[in-house]
């Protein structure tokens, strides 16, 4: 039953931790953690080592004041606060891939503060629209590479490179085609069930999450939601893991067809494409994967995807989360708002903060969904 | 915390009342609605017969917002010998919105303000400011009086009526004299800070310490709170007619300045303003119990 | 109070040149198009040699530097935020880059004296570089509301993005290949969107004019190692200011000799920056540009600020001695002869910028600072935690705890480089204040 | 030797009379439109009650925002002023001489002081203004709640829910407890999240500049009795709230007085 299959995700989610460490045990291999998506997994999965993401708990985090200064975004300050707290006392590693200034002070307070076996920066190029952005970050992978091996002890061979590949691609192949099952009219899943789809995957043993996937896909076709969808919504925003946000937002007659942030499709919508040169294959996929907005210049192409995906899945109206702080998302919100206005999607932008005043968000929410629905149309 | 062991007067208190409006007989009347505001510092119930106001009361909202709504419906039926069940529909509004036990469906102050302008002031209405117990809106609406865009700014009390109490303590003038005494500078101070309650209280503090007059400290109050109103506004983008809603309305000192600011008069309101997100409520409720009975 | 020695003081005497190289270039800027000359618009860290190579008469204006010019005149600066929020971004962003789009927006340009022209010059091309997250999303904005203006503006931007090498480490090539690469293709564009002819002669001067620009600041800076400093912080923003504007002009060349000159002097002579000189102290990122009277405020305790690792490291160019001093960079044997010698000396150069370091390294910035410390003879660090750039408060908190370590007190205060809004003058004395007196110091003048 | 304090703050002014070590007086009052008169009219009745005349005082050291306004002004006429943050190290040490940590929260600032021998300021940090107006927070919720301010602590205690809130801005939090009151959260509960709230920002503020033993804790709201066990579990670690604790910067403003050297 889908149900069981959504309940599992869940669970990985709210026992992540209990997770990672029972597959150490089983495994006997490392875990590393991760902060940003711009970190190559499949040079990680190459190596036999679990990558699982950083991610926070939303509750204000006060042990974080003498290392990040407040005007850094509360993710930042999240994923910090819970390594302080020992939350991730058993990762053996962090590894950072090169994306804003926030989440890099995360990974050096980490590094500077917290007991910690292995680190790790990539130097994952910004020019991703100059042709040699690719060429530098094969490098940058090589270097990754070689410090893996040091560390592990295992030599990192094509056959390793293409497993780690071959894993990625599955799930990101199988997430994908869930998600085609937002596009019909009833959608056959709920944007929160999906948040913790792509959530789980991002915290635990890929191969494991894509047979759960699988079964899920087999699932689907039959299942029907006994919800009426209500507004159709888009979702946009840089890092989005606030589940009571999503459900809150569902349960006020709206469905969430489809979304653009890196908890989102943006993590998985890429697959690596084959090259002789193993490397150089995964460097072009992070090149040329849909951008995170730090990297996304001097054209806007993260914004014309957002624009597709809206059409494609037909959403009526979109939300633009902003996480307090975050400037290279809130440099674009504009723009953003014009394109999809343009292709007649209503916007309504909200201001995440560590805590989400859910009185205040709501009233804004329902008035905008009052006037997608036409409950004025009375008049 | 110790710091109000001695409040020799509350200044910030408002006066609750309720009106019925004279020469209108509810036996008559086709179809009688109810709209419920239970907003985050004042809560305000109207009575509609056949879509025109009836009577209506106001009062502030209470520590538990359900008692808040039974309390204030109660009050504007009192003297009209009506009951509750006499009432056809009655539609929820404002913060507590979901607290209104007896309402049939919600909608939200945004929609019921605009509503509630449309009716007070008429099609003309193109801009609706709403200055509430906490929160500011700007809305857009079309000749219909509907919501065409909106902001909202609650981040901030300041501004608002919650932020007004706050200061009316702060110089000792009771809240409704504020904005008149505000208005009664010779020349206008510069603003204190416009970004927060607590720094403009602050400063506010600060320039009573330094000697200035309580009327000069509350032009420089009032005038940092046009300007955050008029920022606000100028986001939404301001269209004629502007007209304001909510408690804060009735306070000439920011009322004024806005103006001044925008160059561009707010109408005047013929009924009081703090009761659209009410009687935009109303109005709901009757459109919806005509949908409901098939009379539309 | 009683026997505080009081030390002669003296006014520059290239102030008033230092004024009129900053009036005239933001004028030239302005004007021109009437001289048939090419302008352009980029950050303060752009390769500003590069474009150089497209004739004598090429003009730009810096952004960071225009925004800080902003921010002075509070009036204007509030209504560019204004005009920036009504336009519906966010009033958390990098307050510069809401300065330059406040201009825009309001289609006004300010000058060096606060005059407001109306029309905000559009510049022929954007040449940027990247290594904080506004600098390429800053410009691509610009080309957007310039954009709906109907302007298409073109704009190329160097991603130097790849990390600092340790004090004395040299770059790996792929890094620095990486951006050689993209300038080499950021020159073929440059003559595409202008129509110019590339003239790497005129790249060779101003490549080799940056680098002596860029060493003859620090040398300048280093003296104020000198007690009493010949030069207090308040004073060298609008010395410093020239390398951010035009860092690879002769004139700017020109400009550092003679004041690092008259500099030496002031130390031979014992000419102090201020009368009372009791307390030594630096301060680190950019100040609120409005509240500079902070630093009078100051004085009255007998405490001078002397620098700090922005005004030093902005554009000054340093480096390590073997006994881990901090001297001026030594400038190659001889001066670039070709555009390959060129592009790889001006990269080379660059990718040690002090305030760089920060952006992967906090602890190499607390190591530079602490050098300071030392070799500056400081007494205590007035670390301005600023709200209003990232790029240059990312890590600073790591760098007060580092320096907390290292025994150096410091003095932490919010505030915002360009929006005043977030800076709170009255309540920042009042601790800074408390500090002094924690300091044992007492008020000597009112 | 008697010397005095006094301590003229944002709300309160407070007047500590010192007599070789023990407070001889101690009284406050809130303070009026005319400052100097507020602090004038309290430092008089004080000194009548010991029954001493000005002269009989030493020295008297002023602290508080706004200390200025009795510097060598009369009647009260301080010889000198110094900062809170000096008055709070000193008097604390003055009455727990194991003090290394000093936390001081009063009405619109909050204070963490390392505490270095005899007293001395060795490091120290003040709310920046965003985390200003703890003490308007509290009694504009205590208004929205309808219940009395000096009732918040104690109804906090009885609280059986935590509830997470983002309290760096007191304003912020204040909707977000407007929120908690329409969705049916009990007061208890309420007045339990904004303690939490107030506490996990002056809790944060403190850990800058480290929290060592002795721990103690001053200022108007240490007699809130709601705010103590959120502040013990943001610092993990033991509180002192010594008994007058919001005179606690005027007694060490009488203290410095007294150990002045001519």
């Amino acid at each position: 039953m889908s149900e069981e299959i959504f309940d599992r995700f869940r669970e990985w989610i709210d026992s992540r931790h209990d997770y990672a460490k029972a597959w150490k045990e089983r495994t006997g291999n490392k875990v590393v953690g991760y902060f940003c998506t711009y970190v190559p997994e499949e040079v990680l999965y190459a190596a036999d080592v679990l990558p699982v993401r950083i991610l926070g708990s939303h509750e204000p985090p006060t042990v974080t004041e003498p290392y990040i200064f407040a005007m850094f975004c509360h993710l930042c300050r999240d994923c910090l606060a819970q390594g302080l707290k020992g939350k991730f006392d058993y990762l053996d590693g962090i590894v950072e891939g090169q994306s804003c200034l926030h989440l890099r002070q995360a990974f050096n307070a980490w590094r500077l503060h917290i007991p910690i076996d292995y680190t790790h920066w990539i130097h994952v190029p910004h020019g991703i629209q100059t042709p040699h952005a690719t060429p530098f970050l094969t490098q940058e992978l090589a270097k990754f590479k070689k410090s893996l091996e040091k560390w592990t002890g295992k030599k990192i061979a094509n056959k390793d490179l293409d497993i780690g590949i071959k894993v990625l691609n599955r799930n990101r192949e199988l997430m994908r085609k869930v998600y085609e099952y937002r596009k019909s009219d009833n959608p056959k899943i709920t944007g929160l069930e999906v948040m913790e789809m792509v959530l789980s995957s991002q915290m635990t043993d890929k191969e494991e999450h894509s047979k759960l996937l699988e079964q899920l896909l087999r699932e689907l076709p039959n299942r029907r939601l006994d919800r009426s969808p209500g507004t159709r919504l888009m979702i946009i925003g840089s890092e989005d893991d606030d589940r009571v946000f999503m459900k809150n937002v569902e349960d006020l007659g709206a469905t969430f067809v489809i979304d653009e942030h890196c908890t989102g499709s943006r993590y998985f919508w890429n697959d690596v494409a084959p090259n002789e040169d193993r490397l150089l294959a995964i460097a072009t996929r992070y090149v040329e994967r849909v951008p995170c907005p730090s990297k996304d210049w001097p054209e806007f192409t993260r914004i014309q995807h957002a624009v597709n995906l809206a059409k494609q899945f037909r959403a009526q109206g979109a939300l633009v989360i902003q996480n307090k702080f975050c400037d290279p998302h809130g440099i674009e919100i504009p723009p953003l708002r014009e394109a999809l206005k343009e292709v007649e999607v209503p916007t309504y932008p909200l201001e995440f903060d560590v805590t989400v005043p859910w009185g205040q968000f709501r009233t804004r929410v329902e008035a905008f969904l009052e006037t997608l629905t036409g409950l004025e149309e009375l008049f | 915390m110790k710091m109000s062991e001695t409040k020799p007067q509350e200044y910030w208190r408002w006066p609750e009342y309720r009106h019925t409006v004279p020469g209108k007989d509810w036996h008559n009347a086709k179809i009688i609605t109810a709209g419920v505001d239970v907003g985050s510092v004042g809560s305000k119930a109207v009575v509609a017969l056949d879509g025109e106001l009836y009577s209506y009361s106001v009062m502030r909202t209470g520590g538990v917002s359900e008692a808040t709504a039974v309390k204030v419906m109660n009050w504007a039926l009192e003297e009209t010998g009506l009951k509750l069940d006499n009432l056809q529909y009655v539609v929820g509004t404002g913060y507590g919105r979901v607290n209104v036990p007896f309402a049939k469906r919600t909608i939200t102050e945004i929609a019921c303000h605009a509503r509630g302008a449309h009716y007070i002031y008429g099609p003309t209405v193109r801009t609706v400011l709403d200055i509430g117990g906490q929160d500011c809106k700007a809305i857009r609406c079309d000749e219909k009086g509907k919501v065409l865009s909106f902001l909202m700014n609650d981040k901030c009390a300041a501004g608002t009526g919650r932020g007004l109490e706050v200061f009316a303590d702060l110089i000792g003038v009771p809240i409704q004299d504020l904005g008149k005494v505000s208005l009664s500078v010779q020349e206008e101070p510069p603003p204190v800070s416009n970004t927060c309650v607590i720094f403009a209280k602050a400063e506010s503090l600060a320039l009573l310490r330094q000697g200035w007059p309580k009327e000069k400290v509350a032009a420089a109050y009032h005038a940092a709170m046009a300007d955050r109103i008029v920022d606000l506004l100028t986001r939404v983008g301001v269209e004629k007619d502007l007209v304001t809603t909510g408690g804060v309305a009735k306070n000439a000192g920011i009322i004024e300045r806005v103006e001044r600011l925008l160059g561009i008069k707010p109408l005047k309101p013929n009924i009081d303003p703090i009761l659209a997100g009410a009687l935009g409520a109303a109005l709901f409720a009757k459109a919806l119990y005509e949908k409901e009975v098939g009379l539309r | 109070m009683t026997q505080n020695k009081e030390y002669p003081t003296e006014l520059l005497k290239c102030w008033n040149e230092a004024k009129n190289l900053r009036k005239s270039y933001y004028e030239d800027y302005l004007r021109a198009h009437e001289k048939g000359g090419v302008r352009w618009a980029g950050g303060a860290w752009a390769f500003s040699s590069i474009p150089a190579g497209l004739g004598e008469d090429v003009y730009c204006v810096t952004g960071e530097p225009y925004g800080a010019t902003i921010a002075f005149f509070k009036d204007f600066a509030a209504r560019c935020h204004d005009a920036v929020e009504a336009a519906g971004f966010p009033r958390t962003l990098c307050a510069y880059m809401r300065n330059y789009w406040g201009s825009l927006l309001l289609d006004k340009f300010v000058l060096s004296d606060g005059t407001v022209v109306e029309g905000a010059p559009i510049p022929d091309f954007i040449w940027q570089d990247h290594i904080c997250c506004s600098h390429g999303k800053w410009y691509q904005v610009v080309k957007w509301l310039e954009k709906k203006k109907g302007k298409e503006v073109p704009m190329y931007c160097v991603d130097v993005s790849v990390g600092y090498p340790g004090p004395n480490e040299k770059v790996e090539d792929y890094k620095v290949n990486y951006i050689i690469q993209q300038l080499n293709d950021g020159i073929d564009w440059l003559e595409k969107v202008t129509g110019r002819e590339y003239d790497d002669k005129l790249l060779c001067e101003a490549v080799w004019n940056e680098m002596k620009a860029t060493s003859v600041w620090a040398e300048i800076c280093s003296l104020n190692k000198a007690v009493p400093t010949p030069l207090d912080e308040k004073t060298m923003y609008s010395l410093y200011v020239m390398g951010t504007l035009m860092k690879h002009r002769p004139e700017c060349v020109a400009f550092y000799e003679t004041l690092r000159d008259e500099v030496k002097d002031r130390v031979k002579r014992g000419i102090a920056a201020t009368p009372y000189e009791k307390f030594r102290v630096i301060t680190d990122t950019q100040p609120p540009w409005g509240f500079l009277k902070i630093f009078r405020e100051m004085e009255k305790y007998g405490v001078v600020s002397l620098g700090s690792l922005y005004t030093f490291g902005l554009i000054g160019m340093w480096e390590f001695k073997t006994d881990g001093t901090w001297v001026p960079k030594t400038l190659p044997k001889k001066k670039p002869q070709t555009r390959e010698e060129a592009l790889r000396a001006i990269v080379e150069w660059t990718l040690h910028k002090p305030e760089w370091a920060h952006f992967y390294k906090p602890e190499l910035k607390t190591q530079m600072i602490k050098n300071i410390v030392d070799q500056w003879k400081v007494d205590a660090v007035l670390l301005h935690y600023n709200r209003g750039c990232e790029g240059l408060s990312v890590h600073i908190a790591e760098n007060r705890l580092g320096l907390l370590e290292a025994g150096v007190p410091v003095f932490p205060f919010e505030g915002n480089m360009g929006d005043e809004r977030e800076f709170d003058f009255a309540g920042t004395m009042a601790r800074l204040t408390a500090f002094f007196e924690s300091m044992g110091l007492k008020k000597i003048t009112e | 030797m008697i010397t005095a304090g006094i301590d003229v703050g944002a709300k309160f002014v407070k007047v500590v009379i010192l007599k070789d070590g023990k407070v001889l007086e101690r009284a406050k009052a809130l303070v009026g439109f005319d400052v100097l008169k507020s602090a004038s009219d309290l430092f008089e009745s004080t000194i009548k009650k010991t029954g001493l005349s000005r002269n009989d005082i030493k020295r008297i050291a002023a602290t508080g925002m706004g200390r200025e306004t009795v510097h060598g002004k009369p009647p009260v006429n301080a010889e000198e002023v110094i900062s809170e943050v000096m008055a709070d190290a000193k008097g604390a040490f003055h009455l727990i001489p194991n003090v290394k940590t000093v936390i001081d929260v009063g009405a619109e600032e909050g204070r963490g002081i390392k505490v270095g021998p005899n007293g001395t300021v060795r490091d120290f940090v003040i709310n920046e203004r965003c985390a200003a107006g703890a003490g308007t927070f509290v009694e504009a919720m205590a208004r929205a709640l309808e219940i009395k301010v000096e009732d918040m602590g104690s109804l906090a205690l009885k609280s059986t829910q935590i509830i997470p809130m983002n309290a760096q801005c007191c304003v912020f939090a204040e909707s977000e407890v407007v929120t908690l009151i329409h969705s049916k959260v009990s007061k208890e509960d309420i007045s339990r999240a904004i303690h939490d709230a107030i506490a996990s920002r002056i809790g944060s503020m403190v850990l800058r500049v480290g929290v060592e033993k002795d721990v103690v804790l001053i200022g108007g709201v240490a007699l809130n009795p709601g705010f103590l066990p959120p502040l013990k579990r943001e610092l993990n670690s033991d509180i002192i709230v010594p008994e007058y604790p919001e005179y606690v910067s005027a007694l060490g403003a009488a203290v410095i007085a007294s150990e002045h050297k001519e």
